[in-house]
């Protein structure tokens, strides 16, 4: 099923710099979605005109196979079911305590005082943050302010959450949490879609990839199929995610199974053929770079 | 940078107490203070403040006596004047200076203490309040008072971002420290000037986000403030009275009484 | 400069709050008319109340040695006008009494007329008459904003002076005494946040 | 030659939270320096106190031998001689124009105009930038705005330069131009020393690494002693670089040549046992998981 849509769409800032370029896709629901591309490429921009804070200047964008409008109630809705967390955080957290802000959407949403309180209650548990609902989100760390941020869409139970760049200025274990959140998020049926920059996140991560360049989607497919493709990767100023390359360079070697495309260490490694197969019994006298006839 | 005691305040372990007691007992200290004659009130509600401050507040002892030394330059210099121009009758002691004669007289001297006491004691119940209540308590005290609430929502947005800013100002301060930018007069003027806009442009840009990211969150001129109940303790009812009795009789005592 | 707590007695700190209050309901009067209208300046004015306050707290530095810092009111009275600018000055006011235990509670009324009213307002008329007058806009906002801060310290001293008339002379005579030690002393550093403004004013337009 | 050293330096924040705790580093001239921890490791910390900028509560920092002086005639020169690059590009350009903002430091030094000048058009030149000197810091990208930050400092010609997270978000060809230029600052005489949570950039590019975790160094050594020891990466919340952890599991297997530790993906594969040793011959009926008796 599609959630959403962009047809021929187009977009410049009022200065006339152009932004999106004559943009088709298709969102389809359930999907762990990655847009890649260099910085400036247009990701942030495509994902504002998604839930109608920039309006095209051409083309559409279909929401459930209707077309968005514009008027302040369309909006809203749109809104509330396509949920964006920026990239920094301090954008977006804007509320004095972690409690307030995660309520922002449920108590504009309109919903009566005790049901905000239980969405927000449980929204604070699911993403793990619920010891820190007092506290002034500058007392919070990297990695728990993004959380903070997610919990604050999520607590509106959008369909689809899109993600910029979620992982920018994360140290490993705070991406660790995040990227466990979304994995869960996704689990439970959301749709999720994120941009990012990190082609070996994007490649270990997505189940389907746009590939972004100069305000274009200039290719789209499978990670493997993106990833594989080394000439729109130049094109987009991107290289190959460090597994695949790694992979292609042994598997030149032969020492692969014919199977293709790993997408993490583990997998890398379970490509590899077997030791039973490569062990040789060799005399001693043999030296490093001999031949010897098997 | 400055201290900011809210920060001490979000992790103290009067927090959670009720923040209408706490109001009473600040508000009750600060009128006690300014409407006394005695100096012997604000100074018996300095130390009752202090106290509570240091021993039920946790405040380490060094870091409190710093605090009150912060103004210190001001009421000296005030207090000072007050002991010289104020107050008639004859002088305690004098001494000529470029053909005036300088002289502190007993009223003078009565009024500078008293101002002395003043501010000591007012100080004191500010920092009680101020190490012991977050501003995010005080919201909610504040919607009781039935402000418009576009007020409120300026006021808790600015409290976030004042962080926010603090935390770009130190950095921008950094960078120009480490390029030597407040190596004198000069350049410390010229660095502040780039500070100053730079912080300007960075929260106009800011307030723009906000606004978007607002507005990708369904606002509709909403922002929930808490409100949570926190029944008052017995005991504390109790200590708390046995405060107010014990300023309320120094007041009635010391009425008309002067220390000199 | 700030008067501290419990620093006025009775009547003037009452006295101050019966000036001030009316001000700065009728700002907030103001302020709900504009957002009403237009609902993105909240967040706008959030960030400059916010910018207010970090300014001040930095400090300015000083020929004499002593510590002073901007009081940033100035430049949003001629961003905003003085009705708003009273409401976001005395959100900061009360910020730095409970962050920062600079000024106070009793004094904040004080306070308020001084700095979140009389400063801006004074900048404010300023401001308008000179641009009437065809006057170049960076020395118009130095002028303005210098005028402003000085006027702060001024009404502080005079502040001070009712409170604490001088046997001798009177309220005259400690005024001059007060003004002599605090707006005296701060001409120099009026004079250096109005050219610290209007440096801003001339960067930002050139950004 | 050691340029500067710490002994047992401590250091507090004025609200009493320890930030650093009894270090004892020493920096060599002209080595590629990584420190190396998650978030609040207390990395950008040591830094500010290695200019001087914080005042350490105990032990003491010794620049060329002698003991830190906190005038600020001493001050001055400890800055002008190690120059610090902030992670955030946006607090270290102040300046309305780049040329402006890499004169900041120069004008600083009291230099005369023309020298000013000079070395400004130099500096910018060296970064690449000399098109860009009239613009405001605003127009430009993550990658151009990080080589104005660096030029600004490099514009001291301090011996020391010390940049913090300098590829955080950046895109992958904003992070090469800036390693490239850090690689060229190195080769002609400069010490680097960055601080980074992410391990392949400091296990490819460092001559040396430090280990921080809570405030402490908890150890230092060649990247292939720290990133091999994972008990220490554990401990410090991180995991082992994406090639060494590929190139475990491959030795594990037996595919590669007994020598220790490619730093980069062309060196794993050069590690790789070469085709000729591992080329087998199999009957056409063998199927792939049977043993053959070579």
């Amino acid at each position: 099923m599609i959630i959403l849509e962009t047809k021929n769409l187009s977009f410049s800032y009022p200065d006339g710099t152009l932004a999106l370029d004559n943009i088709n896709i298709s969102i389809e629901k359930g999907k762990k979605i990655a847009f890649v591309g260099r910085n400036g490429s247009g990701k942030s921009t495509l994902f504002l005109s998604m839930n109608g804070t920039h309006r095209p200047k051409k083309g559409e964008i279909l929401f459930h196979g209707e077309s968005m409008k514009y008027d302040s109630k369309s909006l809203r809705d749109v809104r509330k079911n396509i949920g964006i967390v920026f990239q920094n955080s301090d954008d977006q957290i804007f509320a004095p305590t972690i409690y307030q802000d995660v309520a922002f959407g449920p108590t504009n949403l309109g919903y009566p005082k005790d049901k905000v309180e239980s969405i927000v209650n449980n929204t604070l548990e699911y993403v793990g943050l619920t010891h820190l609902k007092d506290k002034p989100p500058h007392h919070l760390s990297g990695g728990q302010k993004k959380r903070v941020a997610i919990a604050g869409i999520v607590a509106m139970d959008p369909e689809l959450i899109i993600l910029d760049e979620p992982l920018a200025n994360l140290d490993p274990v705070g991406a660790d949490e995040v990227m466990d959140l979304l994995n869960e998020l996704n689990y439970f049926g959301k749709t999720i879609i994120i941009s990012t920059h990190d082609v070996d996140l994007a490649y270990g991560w997505a189940d389907y990839v746009f590939l972004m360049n100069e305000h274009k989607v200039i290719s789209e497919g499978t990670p493997e199929s993106i990833f594989m493709d080394e000439e729109n990767l130049k094109t987009a100023y991107l290289r190959r995610p460090v597994t695949l390359e790694i992979y292609e360079e042994i598997k030149r070697r032969g020492l692969v199974k014919p199977q293709c495309c790993p997408r993490d260490i583990p997998d890398l490694v379970h490509s590899l053929r077997s030791q039973q197969l490569l062990w040789a019994k060799v005399p001693s006298e043999v030296k490093e770079g001999d031949y010897i006839n098997l | 940078m400055a201290h900011i005691l809210d920060d001490y305040a979000v992790l103290s372990p009067l927090r959670y107490k009720n923040n209408w007691l706490k109001i009473s007992i600040v508000t009750f200290g600060l009128l006690a203070g300014v409407s006394s004659n005695s100096p012997l009130v604000p100074f018996l509600v300095a130390i009752c403040m202090s106290f509570a401050t240091l021993y039920f507040a946790k405040i380490p002892i060094s870091f409190y006596f710093k605090l009150l030394a912060a103004p210190a330059s001001f009421v000296i210099v005030s207090v000072v004047i007050i002991a010289f121009f104020f107050g008639e009758g004859a002088k305690l002691f004098s001494f000529d200076i470029l053909g005036y004669t300088l002289g502190v007289s007993k009223a003078g001297l009565n009024m500078a203490l008293l101002v002395l006491a003043r501010t000591l004691g007012g100080m004191s119940c500010l920092f009680f309040l101020s190490l012991t209540t977050p501003m995010i308590e005080l919201f909610s005290v504040l919607k009781a008072t039935k402000l418009p609430d576009s007020f409120l929502e300026i006021a808790m947005m600015m409290y976030r971002y004042i962080f926010v800013f603090l935390d770009v100002a130190m950095g921008v301060k950094y960078a120009q420290s480490v390029r030597l930018g407040y190596k004198d007069f000069r350049t410390s003027f010229k660095s502040m000037v780039m500070l100053g806009t730079n912080l300007f442009i960075r929260s106009w840009e800011q307030g723009e986000k906000i606004f978007v990211s607002m507005n990708s969150r369904c606002y509709d001129g909403k922002l929930t403030i808490l409100d949570d109940k926190r029944p008052v303790k017995f005991s504390e009812l109790i200590l708390t009275l046995v405060y107010f009795a014990l300023v309320i009789l120094t007041f009635y005592f010391t009425r008309g009484a002067s220390v000199i | 400069m700030h008067i501290f707590e419990g620093f006025l007695p009775s009547p003037w700190w009452q006295l101050w709050f019966v000036f001030s209050i009316p001000v700065i309901l009728y700002g907030m009067y103001k302020l709900n008319k504009l957002v009403s209208a237009r609902r993105d300046v909240i967040p706008l004015l959030a960030v400059a109340g916010a910018f207010i306050f970090v300014l001040s707290s930095l400090k300015l530095p000083s020929v004499t040695g002593s510590s002073s810092h901007p009081t940033g009111t100035g430049m949003a009275a001629i961003l905003f006008g003085p009705g708003i600018t009273a409401v976001l000055g005395v959100i900061v006011l009360l910020y730095q009494a409970i962050f920062l235990a600079h000024g106070g509670i009793t004094t904040l009324g004080a306070n308020s007329a001084s700095m979140a009213i009389i400063g801006p307002a004074v900048a404010y008329a300023f401001y308008k008459a000179a641009s009437k007058a065809g006057i170049n806009f960076y020395l118009n906002v130095f002028l303005a904003t210098a005028i402003a801060d000085w006027v702060t310290y001024v009404v502080t001293s005079v502040q001070l002076a009712v409170a604490f008339p001088a046997a001798e002379g009177g309220i005259l005579a400690s005024f001059t005494a007060f003004a002599t030690i605090f707006a005296a002393t701060q001409v120099p550093l009026a004079i250096m946040e109005g050219a610290l403004t209007a440096l801003i004013m001339k960067y930002v337009v050139q950004i």
